[in-house]
């Protein structure tokens, strides 16, 4: 397989490279020479972004809570849930007290689509991410 | 297709075998039969091959180490800490330092670790031949020196004057303290040191270097260092003022290994790999401590 | 004897595709980003193969990838029987008969280095064996170096006598051909069973591979002495200056090691899948990193960034002369332009062979 | 990022990384840039070796202060006070440049008549640097025709933050530094996609494209273009969210997607009440984090390597991440999560790609205006402002004029740190980031590599001081704020000045935001981090 170019999923900088893949796995990474920003080199964690992508700590199932422990659910019981709940919480005590956490790891596109699903689903501008963080 | 996924899909049973034996990355196991208890940290683990064959095959010479595994936590070198001469397999003395001997540390008897080794270059048993030995050993670095020990005990034609000074930091902490009457019966000028003094010790207390004051040397003597780095730097540089040639003190390193065979470079030490071209060093062929 | 030809550079590509056939091919291309790369070719027709621009990778992750698992282990809580507490199941890597064209020479001089590491000692590593066992070499040698290259002061380019299956030399618009000699019996044998393409090689051909091979050698921008360095560092020459100028640079990216054709140090390490099965992992790692020479208990012989970044080097330089007669920095330059601090090959030969000149001149060490 | 946006017009950084290499002086302040940004060191390494000179503002001896020029050691939180007195120093030396205050800035009297009421010695005193210092950094930063300034979180992290960026705003505006090639000022933004992630409006006061909530011309664009009514009263800010507390009980429901902040906020007992307070809250992530422990319904997520879309960096350059690798298991990308539940609330969404969303972006936000996924197939990225499909990208900022029209003079005052050393807690905190590690260490704390390099959450402290108190390298500490106390190995290191303390916020085991205040800067909001009171004693435990 071809390697896969790819953005540093670490700071700022935004380090251009290009992902090795190996049977279904990435097994390496290395930094583009025509970036602008990477020019050929990474930093210690650009260099070892592929390390955690197949760590056995991901999370790979839904998880509800029952009798105050995290269970096991299906994706459809648990977006209901998602949607049941909030649409509850906005019923009862109005939009503006639902709030929204977005993030500087996902990409544009998925901020754009919270931003909108907050401000018309849910109703409210309450959503922040971590800038100021 | 050769590239075997997940360990459910089942291989070849010959090719198995054959990837097995020719691998050098992959442990085999022992299954613990003993565990001795040196002292708060260390431990003694009397270990025999699961495989009859590899076992009644396995043989190791004093100063050679064993690649250690536990799962999830990786491996480390181990030097061997019983005679050559024993039946039935060997002793790894593991003192807990890190999340691996951590673990090893929770074994009990009947349990599997993995193994691999022997490796290393061991202690040159021809140049040791008649030749006063003279062991100085710091903790647990009397671990590597006890298999040369029990082999020359067992010799004493061969051999010549024994003697060892063995310094700790408290009498509790001396290892293989079960040891010393029967060394001492069998011919080894034993004399034991302490840092710090307690109750009941009445042996003599200071650094293993102010025990060497006694002590005279000849041309006939091979002396055998090993402990905290610091110790075995002052003791050479003792030795060498008292008249020794650097060629006859003879060390054991301890380094970060991955392989042990000489491949994965984490153990160079100048143009020298302490797993193959070591771990047993004269202070002649050892760097200069400044520029490691 | 060895036997030479001329490939006409149209017949190149039409050559490629029967090799293909045969072999998986592995060759320099071009991207649509501009960066040009060694990669697995499966589709000739839609890739640009680039034979003009310095590869930015080596081969080193082809027979030594970045991270590959040595083996599986099941680890049984409840065992049936003692042996399967604890067992390892080999994960060996395919051996695919491949086809490397397009090569530089310093690539394939460290593949030559590697396999002395990985194969030539007592215990041999099947892992490397596997991806290594059938691979084939088409080298082309380099007209004109590029920014950072010197191995014509490494001595294994920009053209090589040894060590390839053929070697192309580009005979130059006019001729719009590329000289090629057979080093080994692969090589030959491709000459031989597709002899259609190849003509036999006239005494003017010769002539232009030589002019070639000269110009090249006046093309090198940088001027690396290093087998001065070697001298100086075999007579015990201890770079200090340089070494603390560099240690207060280097910020521990790893980088040089990671792309350098020759670093072959590794890491083994376990992960976990579950509770009761993970795989043994091996990957690369550098000599620069304060982890690589850390000990259990904390302690690390080597705990200074100056005395890995002289480690690094010496070992390039010193202690591989000690141990194989020749440095095992090829001189691909790959290292020089990279490095965040400027802490590359260049300078530090550079320092030491300036400090040894002033050394003569005035009888005194660096 | 307020203090640009009201002083300049636009908050992002004004140059891109590689003009910094063609600087003649750059001035970095409050950025460890070895560590948190090492791309942009190596501008200023290259910059240096080409014989630009380097100013360095930071109360810590850093790596790449150890290489400047000039090094302003300055104590926590007197940035404006520096910086009025080095704009004194301009001024008194006719420094200034006339005519871009002229053709391009307003209310430069009023930034004049605070400068002339500057004390020189007194700033030398609130700031612990010398008066000769403070003139000869003044100099070379006036005197060059091409001075850059990058800043990062060591400016904005205080109550003060705002002005301390508007401060360095007046500084480029007085000498005429910004505006062109090679010269501007460069905040250098911290994570993987922040920028992407303002620009997109994730705001609480701002529709994507920094369009303003308030504006009822922008509430109608957007009400237009996506067929609903849009709530106008502002939002909450992260802080106000996650420390709502129980009496002033701000929030019922909380959906946090790919965040932390139960180690990456501040005071956090009081976000751990406020999380538990809620009556549902839904994280999306692709590690149970510390957060996502709390949660009522956790969702697994797909990380950078599972997934297509755009990412804007520091530079605002924005570029396409290509998908390598399936999610495992069940996990999926987040942009499908959000559709999932948008359309089970009763707004359908149902984009077929990430293409499609940017397209709708590109219609919506004026400076994403040309970005289409197509034209960043076989590009690293376009800068933005990027008006339309034919338009280049954009380098540099402010060309021509400022994004607002004038630069506008925002003359500011010394705002002392909210919670000074005392004799109770004698040490200023500082905190920050590990080279090897990344914020709450999600991510990097599973890989094997940059773990082994780096594990343990350490506590840098000078020689001096640890004398004094009788501690050794590497022993255990506790360390004491007015909010809790936190483990950590101590770490002697003369990088720091007496009385000063640095640690990061990477392990759990050593949560720093427990110290932290939660005191924020009234205007961006940002939390002040980089200074409380502490005290240090041995840990028993």
């Amino acid at each position: 397989m071809p390697d896969i170019p790819s953005i540093c999923c670490y700071c700022g900088c935004g380090c251009g490279l290009y992902l090795h893949v190996e049977h279904g796995r990435v097994t390496g990474v290395s930094p583009s020479r025509s970036h602008p920003v990477s020019r050929n080199n990474l930093c210690v964690k650009g260099w070892h972004v592929h390390e955690y992508i197949h760590h056995s700590d991901r999370l790979t199932r839904p998880l509800i809570r029952q009798h105050d422990r995290l269970r096991p659910a299906s994706w459809d019981d648990a977006l209901d849930l998602i949607a049941e709940k909030l649409t509850a919480v906005k019923e009862q005590y109005g939009s503006d007290r639902i709030g929204v956490l977005s993030s500087a790891k996902c990409s544009n596109e998925e901020n754009y689509l919270l931003q909108k699903f907050t401000r018309i689903s849910l109703g409210t501008n309450n959503i922040d991410h971590c800038a100021r963080l | 297709m050769e590239y075997d996924t997940y360990p459910s899909c089942s291989l070849d049973a010959r090719r198995q075998a054959q990837a097995g034996r020719d691998n050098i990355y992959l442990p085999d196991q022992a299954i613990i039969r003993n565990i001795i208890r040196e002292n708060s940290l260390v431990n003694t683990y009397e270990l025999t091959l699961v495989d009859e064959l590899a076992n009644h095959r396995f043989s190791f010479q004093p100063g050679q180490f064993m690649m250690i595994s536990m799962p999830h936590l990786g491996e480390a070198p181990i030097s061997f800490s019983s005679s050559p001469d024993g039946e039935d397999g060997f002793s790894l003395t593991i003192r807990n330092s890190g999340r691996l001997t951590a673990a090893v540390q929770q074994l009990r008897a009947g349990d599997i670790i993995g193994v691999r080794g022997p490796y290393g270059r061991p202690f040159p048993a021809d140049r040791l031949e008649g030749k006063n030995l003279l062991f100085v050993a710091g903790g647990i670095g009397l671990a590597p020196l006890r298999p040369l020990i029990e082999y020359w005990l067992s010799r004493p034609d061969e051999a010549g004057n024994l003697t060892m000074f063995y310094g700790s930091r408290t009498p509790e902490e001396f290892c293989f303290n079960r040891d010393f009457s029967r060394w001492e019966q069998n011919g080894l000028n034993l004399r034991l040191t302490v840092d710090q003094t307690a109750e009941e010790w009445d042996g003599s207390v200071g650094l293993v270097t102010s025990l060497l004051d006694g002590y005279t040397i000849d041309d006939e003597t091979m002396a055998l260092v090993c402990g905290p780095g610091i110790m075995i730097r002052f003791v050479f540089k003792q030795l060498q003022a008292m008249g020794m040639k650097a060629e006859n003190i003879i060390t054991t390193l301890e380094r970060h290994m991955k392989c042990g065979v000489g491949i994965c470079g984490h153990c160079h030490m100048e143009e020298k790999l302490v797993c193959i071209d070591g771990p047993v060093f004269t202070a002649a062929e050892l760097p200069d401590p400044d520029n490691p | 004897m060895i036997e030479t030809q001329t490939l006409h550079k149209d017949y190149l590509r039409p050559l490629l595709r029967k090799l293909g056939k045969q072999y998986r091919l592995v060759g320099p291309v071009r991207n649509r980003f501009g960066d040009t790369l060694y990669i697995e070719i499966t589709d000739l027709d839609r890739v640009d193969i680039d034979l003009k621009h310095q590869p930015q990778n080596s081969l080193k992750s082809f027979f030594f990838p970045q991270t590959e698992p040595l083996a599986s282990y099941i680890v049984d809580t409840e065992p049936l029987s003692p042996t399967q507490l604890y067992s390892f199941h080999p994960l060996l890597p395919e051996n695919r008969p491949t086809l490397y064209f397009g090569v530089r020479s310093c690539d394939l001089f460290a593949v030559l280095y590697m396999d002395m590491i990985f194969l030539g000692g007592k215990h041999r590593d099947i892992y490397y064996e596997q991806r290594r066992r059938g691979a084939v070499f088409i080298t082309l040698g380099c007209n004109e170096p590029f920014a950072n290259c010197f191995c014509n002061a490494t001595r294994n380019g920009p053209f090589l006598e040894f060590g390839f299956d053929l070697q192309l030399t580009d005979l130059g618009p006019a001729r719009n051909s590329y000289f090629v000699e057979a080093g080994k019996a692969n090589g030959v044998k491709i000459v031989r069973k597709w002899a259609r393409f190849f003509t036999v090689s006239t005494k003017e051909d010769r002539r232009f591979q030589y002019q070639a091979a000269l110009e090249a050698r006046g093309l090198f921008k940088q001027l690396v002495h290093v087998d001065l360095a070697c001298q100086e560092l075999e007579k015990g020459c201890e770079p200090e200056d340089v070494l603390t100028d560099f240690s207060q640079r280097c910020q521990d990216c790893g980088g040089c090691a990671f792309i350098c054709p020759t670093c072959t140090c590794f890491s083994i390490t376990d992960q976990a899948r579950d509770q009761g099965s993970g795989e043994r992992i091996r990957s690369w790692d550098g000599c620069t990193f304060a982890g690589f020479t850390r000990m259990a208990g904390g302690h690390n012989p080597i705990d200074m960034r100056r005395h890995r970044i002289r480690k690094r080097f010496f070992h390039k330089l010193k202690h591989d002369v000690q141990k194989h007669g020749r440095p095992s920095c090829v001189g691909c330059g790959r290292c020089v332009d990279m490095c965040f601090g400027g802490v590359d090959i260049i300078r530090f030969i550079n320092a030491i062979t300036e400090a040894g000149d002033l050394g003569r001149g005035k009888k005194r060490g660096v | 990022m307020a203090g640009l946006a009201t002083t300049f017009g636009s908050g992002a950084m004004t140059n891109t990384i590689n003009e910094l290499e063609e600087a003649q002086v750059i001035l970095v302040s409050g950025s460890n840039t070895t560590v948190t940004h090492p791309q942009v060191a190596r501008r200023i390494f290259d910059a240096v070796d080409r014989g630009a000179k380097l100013i360095v503002i930071d109360p810590r001896k850093t790596k790449i202060a150890r290489h400047a020029h000039i090094h302003l050691q300055i104590r926590p939180g007197t940035d404006i006070p520096l910086l009025n007195a080095i704009m004194r120093c301009i001024l008194d030396e006719n420094l200034i440049d006339d005519l871009f205050i002229e053709m391009r800035t307003e209310n430069y009297l009023a930034m004049c008549d605070l400068l002339l009421r500057v004390d020189l010695n007194q700033a030398a005193e609130i700031t612990g640097v010398a008066a000769d210092d403070i003139a000869q950094a003044a100099r070379m930063y006036a005197r060059a025709q091409r001075s850059t300034i990058c800043y990062c979180l060591g400016v904005t992290q205080h109550t003060c933050g705002t002005a301390n960026v508007k401060s360095y705003a007046n500084l480029a505006m007085l000498t005429g530094h910004v505006e062109q090639e090679f010269t501007g000022v460069d905040p250098l933004r911290g994570q993987y996609n922040v920028q992407g992630a303002c620009d997109m409006g994730a705001l609480p006061g701002g529709f994507p494209g920094y369009q303003a909530v308030a504006d009822p011309e922008n509430r109608k664009k957007f009400e237009e273009a996506w067929g609903c009514t849009l709530p106008e009263n502002p939002g909450l800010t992260v802080i106000e969210m996650t420390h709502g507390g129980p009496d002033e009980k701000r929030l019922q429901a909380m959906f946090i997607m790919g965040e932390n902040p139960m180690l990456s906020d501040p005071v956090l007992d009081r976000v751990r009440t406020s999380l538990q307070g809620l009556d549902f809250l839904v994280v999306s992530d692709i590690f149970l984090t510390e957060t996502a422990e709390l949660a009522d319904v956790v969702l697994p997520a797909a990380c950078f390597a599972e997934k297509t879309g755009t990412v804007t960096n520091s530079e605002r350059r924005v570029q396409l991440s290509h998908k390598a690798v399936d999610p495992p298991g069940e996990a999926r990308a987040d942009g499908w999560i959000i559709q999932e539940i948008s359309t089970r609330m009763g707004y359908p969404m149902q984009y077929e790609s990430p293409r499609e969303i940017m397209e709708e972006i590109c219609l919506l936000t004026p400076i994403y205006g040309g970005i289409y996924h197509d034209r960043l197939h076989a590009s690293w990225g376009l800068q933005w402002p990027c008006l339309d499909r034919n338009h280049p990208g954009t380098p540099f900022l402010h060309k021509y004029n400022f994004t607002r029209g004038f630069g506008r003079f925002e003359p500011e005052q010394h705002v002392p740190p909210v919670e000074p050393a005392d004799n109770e807690f004698p040490f200023v905190l500082i905190t920050g980031r590990r080279y090897h590690q990344y914020h709450t260490g999600t991510m990097t704390r599973r890989s094997v590599t940059l773990t082994r390099e780096r594990d343990t959450s350490l506590l840098d402290m000078h020689p001096e001081d640890a004398k004094e108190l009788g501690l050794a390298d590497g022993c255990r500490i506790r360390v004491r704020s007015r909010r809790g106390s936190v483990p950590f190995t101590l770490h002697l290191s003369t990088q720091m000045d007496r009385g000063e303390l640095f640690s990061d916020f990477h392990f759990h085991e050593s949560p720093t935001n427990i110290l932290t205040l939660a005191d924020s800067d009234p205007e961006a909001k940002c939390p002040e981090y980089k200074c409380c009171a502490v005290a240090v004693e041995v840990d028993h435990d």
